[in-house]
């Protein structure tokens, strides 16, 4: 028989305000096992874990049962604390009365019957819990990076300050993400290159640092510290160990009519191309949708003009496939299309412009050299109209939007504003908005420069419709203050298009089983407290993978995401999840069931001699499961049919118990 | 703030909007190609509804000079339908007794030659019980 | 005599990994739904055994609902697929012994979904209330 | 093809071109448009209210007849389309609109928005095809230059029309294109012509249908073509230009299928 103590939680208020705790403590104090029962204001506390060790000690516990938050938050540091005073750590168990029961509950009485509930079910699974040992498993000393914007390189660049090696994973022929594309950076009005650049260079040049440009992961198995990866490296086409990047093929090639991705289309490259001058890797490509030679067999030039011999027109994509010990996902965001929202005439007119369309329109390295002129005839625009949230804070029925705010979205206007009226004192800018929504160091005191220093046109209203019509952009908007409807003839329109996960988002999700919200952001295991670690072990977030944000939180993000790798990768050994399935040898008929069902191939058969009566000898086959490649998702022992299967942790009769006390 | 008033509750319901989901966008005001005849604007019935205002837009005649576009109802990109409630304003006023904004025998003067049927039709239904 | 005020027992099995959040996030949230629904944590549908469902209606449950995560989304690659396929047998099976369809229910909601948390459990709690207690499997031998 | 088809009443008096035309392409195409014998008035414009029952009446006894004909619905009339694809839509969707219709019309079988409605060009697109009609087109309108005039009526709401993306349709372009002309294309052809407010404020009606027109002979429209008799008149008679020409598309199409 165990000798169970109970501890309830009141959690200030948060379980206290509804559930009568002492009443909860004392009727749990009666069920049979229990020898201790108390409560107490905040269990997790020290002075809570202290109180919980010395009725351990006191009472000769064998098991413990708290009645507090999710055991998806404290549970581990109940299991810690019991583990101090020898109590296996499995031998703990939570009946989660907060987030399942005074959260939800207003009713006083019908919250306290169904917390003691709970705790009777949380009793009656420690009578039938047994400790349990944590296998241990090694780690592969190395970490995987997808994406190779600013949130993968720092978080690349800290992973290999360390002393580990890094794999970055990136699609794109070069690294640098969407902040290669910027002009400036708000608040400070820093060149995005001039920051970017020396930072890329510094993971080209880290030799703990693998970069694995235009590639993609292919697939992706294991569990952290063993995570195996295939890594699809596409066909550039082009020696990347011969190419010098010197250009030569770029300038050569004769198919010049390929839109340029790099500019938001808003120009043309050639079939061979390097993205941008700073790429790296800085290495050509062959656009086989566009190269004459893989389309026809004629042409050839770029091979011709190399002078390393870089070029393979029959170059293969290969599958590479490495170890790690911990994946990152930084997969980033893109705009989304602004053809939806045709009301702004995006698809009329090429003088309605995203915002990412203006950056390239406004740098120095874009198709205008920098000078801002409109795309439809290249004149100076005059006015200039920008129209925020487009597409961002729709209601959850809205099919073209999305229900967030996309965050960075006022403060890149206010730059951009402030920026053209700097150069270009003579245009008017309006600035359309909802609210101004600007929390960061020195960021209300940017848009209030906009507004007071250079004079940008704030309205607190929205653009209805705009008309192209004789080479002006026709604009009809609200100004909710003055209660008016404007008609602007504008020459440039601007739309903040709202951001969103890159589309590949949701297909990793799925390979890495790292859970994501419904917008498509990957989720945190805990909002504020984890906050860059998918609830997935050894999976880890860096940038707006995980939620809209701005350079400076996604830098420190990234940071913050290395140092949670580094804490996995310095360890030597990981322990594992003793929760895995067990095979009774005895009960097993060797059906095969459980090993056609199971995920990780963690189920092997072997012949075994077992006594038969009469001093005979049988040899039957029987499953075994390798408890270092279990999981522990249980679905074996549903599929076994003769009950030799069965789940540690979560077992067969602890689950029964639970239903029995909540039935009865 | 007038919460709960009858008249306030009736035009909700009839039209089935819910005034809380506005943002105070003003798209809809923005979008609205009636917006130099009305004396309330899109944006104004619902923040106006909200606070239990019906009798001044009740009173205004901007409850017939929507023109039943429906492109506030499109763009509202938090799916509020300002139109619903000028069509369930004009209702509450032209259902009661008396209250039609044009008679039935007024209607032969205003129209021409080539006035389509549909014309006369619409304008029964939005101006008269 | 005594007339009790009849609420239904609800057993809602909850993968670890979407549902017991989406749980999680429901209180939160503080979205409430009925206190009879209550949540008995596993590490994925598929670790829920027919026996288990059998054992609760036994114990004189009304209902009994399996949450996992969606189609696709789960965390150990298949599980959800092998609960959706048992269960259909299942449920068409309890159907067969008289246990009404509407007292059963396999869900999927993730651990973003607390808002469809609560909702289900609200819908399933009031549905299984209309159909009165459950006293196809009940044994009362098993009540002390 | 055989379908139900719902002229409305405009297309009985005023809008005869439209219908007139329609019935000859739909022969030529091979398609069988069956007037439904008892048609009503459908009211014009689509009764907004929740507590709107009497005025959603003679669209659903359209649709049920409809359903019990086994065909699905064609209307040609943007505002009749307009009406009773969203009346069909509140018998979806809306439990207590559809019990209390029912109550009322007492149906043998009560409906429950069973019937598809199509617009004709619809029909066009999705059961003919612009593809079929482009081959069976015997006149080009070669160099003509001709603008879509969308109008509200067969767009919006985008959410339960389901008719063409509502601020970037091309339904009409393409056509436009299959009768062999070139389709201009112009931000103000899904606004509003003034619509009935012209019988009232014809001022107003100007400012709207000047506006568009403006537009569309800015981008260099000599011809718009129309699905609906009131932005018809709208157009031409509070539009203030008589260099942009206004057409219902039924009359281009039979004009290219040569059975004008």
């Amino acid at each position: 028989m165990q000798r169970i103590g109970v501890f309830v939680c009141h959690c200030g208020t948060n379980i206290a305000g509804t559930v009568d705790v002492v009443a909860v403590a004392k009727a749990l104090g009666q069920e049979p096992g229990v020898v201790f029962s108390t409560e107490y204001q905040y269990m997790c506390s020290e002075s809570g874990q202290q109180l919980m060790r010395a009725a351990i000690r006191e009472h000769k516990l064998t098991g413990v049962v708290v009645c507090s938050c999710s055991p998806r938050m404290h549970e581990a540091t109940f299991r810690k604390a019991a583990a101090l005073e020898g109590v296996n750590p499995y031998m703990v168990e939570i009946a989660n009365i907060r987030e399942h029961v005074s959260w939800i509950h207003k009713d006083m009485a019908e919250a306290t019957e169904k917390a003691v509930i709970l705790g009777r079910a949380a009793i009656a699974k420690v009578h039938l819990n047994a400790p349990l040992q944590a296998g241990e498993s090694p780690v592969t000393k190395r970490a995987l990076v997808i994406g190779g914007g600013i949130a993968g390189i720092q978080t690349a660049l800290d992973i290999a300050e360390a002393g580990f090696e890094v794999d970055i994973v990136e699609k794109s022929p070069t690294i640098g993400g969407k902040m290669a594309q910027l002009d400036k950076t708000f608040p400070t009005l820093d060149c995005a290159a001039c920051i970017l650049t020396p930072k890329m260079v510094d993971a080209a040049q880290n030799e703990k640092i693998n970069i694995f440009a235009y590639s993609e992961l292919e697939s992706v198995k294991g569990y952290i510290g063993n995570f195996k990866a295939q890594i699809r490296r596409k066909a550039r086409f082009v020696d990347e160990t011969k190419c010098t990047g010197c250009g030569i093929c770029t300038e050569k090639c004769p198919q010049k009519k390929v839109p340029n991705e790099f500019n938001m289309g808003l120009d043309n490259r050639r079939a061979i191309y390097i993205p941008f001058a700073q790429a790296v890797p800085k290495v050509a490509t062959i656009d086989a949708n566009y190269c004459t030679m893989m389309k026809t067999g004629k042409c050839g030039i770029c091979s011709k003009v190399c002078g390393t011999g870089a070029i393979d027109y029959t170059q293969k994509d290969t599958v590479i496939e490495r170890e790690y010990g911990a994946i990152v996902v930084a997969t980033g965001f893109n705009p989304i299309d602004a053809k939806v929202y045709n009301e702004y005439g995006y698809m009329d007119s090429p003088d309605v412009v995203t915002s990412l369309e203006l950056e390239r329109l406004m740098n120095a390295a874009g198709p205008t050299n920098g000078t801002l002129l409109r795309p439809s005839d290249k004149t100076h625009p005059h006015t200039i109209v920008f129209v925020q949230c487009v597409g961002s804070r729709c209601d959850e029925t809205d099919e073209r939007g999305k229900p967030y705010c996309s965050k960075i979205c006022c403060m890149y206007t206010a730059k951009h504003a402030m920026l053209i009226r700097e150069k270009y004192p003579d245009t008017d800018v309006y600035v359309f908005y909802i609210d101004v929504r600007t929390p960061g160091k020195n960021f209300d005191e940017f848009y209030r420069r906009a507004v007071e220093q250079y004079g940008v046109h704030y309205i607190k209203g929205q653009v209805g419709k705009v008309v192209e019509q004789n080479g002006k952009l026709h604009v009809q908007a609200s100004d909710l203050l003055a209660n008016e409807q404007l008609h602007i003839d504008a020459d440039l329109v601007v739309l903040a298009t709202a951001i969103e996960p890159d589309k590949t988002a949701r297909s990793l999700g799925t390979m890495l089983t790292a859970s994501m919200d419904t917008n498509d952001f990957f989720t945190e295991a805990h909002p504020k407290l984890r906050p860059v670690e998918s609830p997935t072990a050894g999976i880890f977030l860096s940038g707006v993978c995980q939620g809209p944000k701005d350079i400076p939180e996604t830098v420190s993000q990234a940071s913050a995401c290395a140092a949670k790798v580094i804490g996995v990768l310095a360890k030597d050994k990981l322990t594992c999840n003793p929760c895995v399935a067990h095979s009774d040898e005895l009960l097993c008929n060797g059906c095969s069931s459980c090993e056609k069902v199971c995920p990780y191939g963690a189920i092997s058969y072997s012949d075994k001699e077992f006594r038969g009566p009469n001093r005979t000898t049988l040899i039957r086959r029987v499953a075994s499961v390798n408890p270092a490649v279990c999981q522990g998702c249980g679905a074996c022992t549903v599929a076994c049919p003769s009950g030799a299967m069965d789940l540690k942790g979560f077992s067969n009769k602890q689950i029964m118990a639970e239903v029995d006390a909540i039935c009865k | 703030m007038s919460h709960g008033n009858n008249a306030a509750e009736q035009v909700l319901r009839s039209s089935g909007v819910d005034v809380r989901k506005c943002m105070r966008c003003g798209k809809c005001t923005a979008t609205c190609p009636a917006f130099d005849e009305m004396e309330y604007h899109p944006h104004q019935f619902v923040y106006m509804v909200e606070k239990g205002e019906i009798d001044k837009l009740a009173a205004s005649p901007s409850i017939y000079k929507c023109l039943s576009c429906f492109a506030c109802v499109e763009r509202c990109p938090r799916g509020v339908e300002p139109a619903k409630l000028v069509e369930a304003v004009r209702l509450a006023v032209i259902r009661k007794q008396g209250m039609n904004h044009l008679a039935t025998d007024a209607i032969p003067a205003l129209l021409d030659e080539e006035m389509p049927q549909q014309a006369l039709v619409s304008a029964l239904r939005k101006y008269s019980k | 005599m005594q007339v009790n005020e009849y609420k239904p027992k609800i057993v809602a099995f909850c993968c670890n990994w979407c549902s017991y959040a989406g749980a999680d996030g429901a209180g939160s949230a503080r979205l409430a739904y009925p206190a009879e629904v209550k949540i008995i944590r596993v590490p994925c549908s598929c670790r829920v055994n027919p026996m288990f469902i059998l054992r609760a209606f036994q114990r004189g449950a009304d209902g009994v609902i399996i949450a996992g995560c969606h189609p696709g989304d789960c965390h150990y690659t298949s599980g959800n697929y092998f609960t959706r396929r048992r269960m259909a047998l299942l449920f068409s099976m309890l159907d067969y012994l008289g246990i009404e369809r509407e007292r059963t229910r396999v869900e999927w909601i993730s651990a973003a979904e607390g808002a469809k948390f609560s909702k289900t459990m609200s819908e399933f709690a009031a549905t299984v209330a209309s159909l009165g207690e459950n006293k196809r499997l009940e044994d009362l031998r098993c009540k002390q | 093809m055989k379908f139900s088809y719902y002229p409305g009443c405009t297309l009985k008096t005023k809008g005869k071109d439209l219908d007139r035309y329609g019935r000859l392409c739909a022969e030529a195409l091979g398609v069988t448009l069956a007037e439904l014998p008892d048609w009503q008035c459908c009211g014009a414009v689509y009764p907004m209210a929740k507590d709107e029952i009497a005025t959603k009446l003679s669209a659903v006894r359209a649709l049920a007849s409809s359903r019990d004909e086994g065909t699905e619905l064609v209307t040609l009339c943007s505002a009749c389309h307009n009406v009773i694809k969203q009346v069909n839509h509140d018998m979806q969707t809306d439990a207590d609109i559809a019990l209390r219709v029912n109550n009322y019309l007492g149906l043998d079988t009560p409906y429950t928005g069973e019937t598809t409605v199509l617009h004709y060009l619809e029909v066009l697109r999705d059961r003919v095809g612009f593809d079929a009609i482009k081959a069976a087109v015997k006149n080009p309108l070669t160099g003509r230059k001709i603008g879509a005039y969308y109008g509200c009526l067969l767009l919006r709401p985008g959410k339960v029309m389901r008719f063409d993306d509502p601020e970037n349709p091309t339904i009409l372009e393409d056509f436009i294109r299959a009768i062999g002309a070139e389709p201009v294309i112009y931000a103000m052809r899904n606004e509003c012509c003034g619509g009935y407010i012209a019988v009232e404020d014809k001022g107003a009606a100007v400012k709207r249908s000047s506006a568009v027109l403006d537009n569309a002979a800015a981008k260099g429209a000599d011809t718009l073509v129309t699905a609906c008799p009131l932005c018809l008149y709208n157009l031409k008679k509070n539009g203030g230009r008589d260099d942009v020409a206004v057409v219902y598309f039924t009359e281009l199409l039979a004009e290219a299928l040569g059975v004008k």
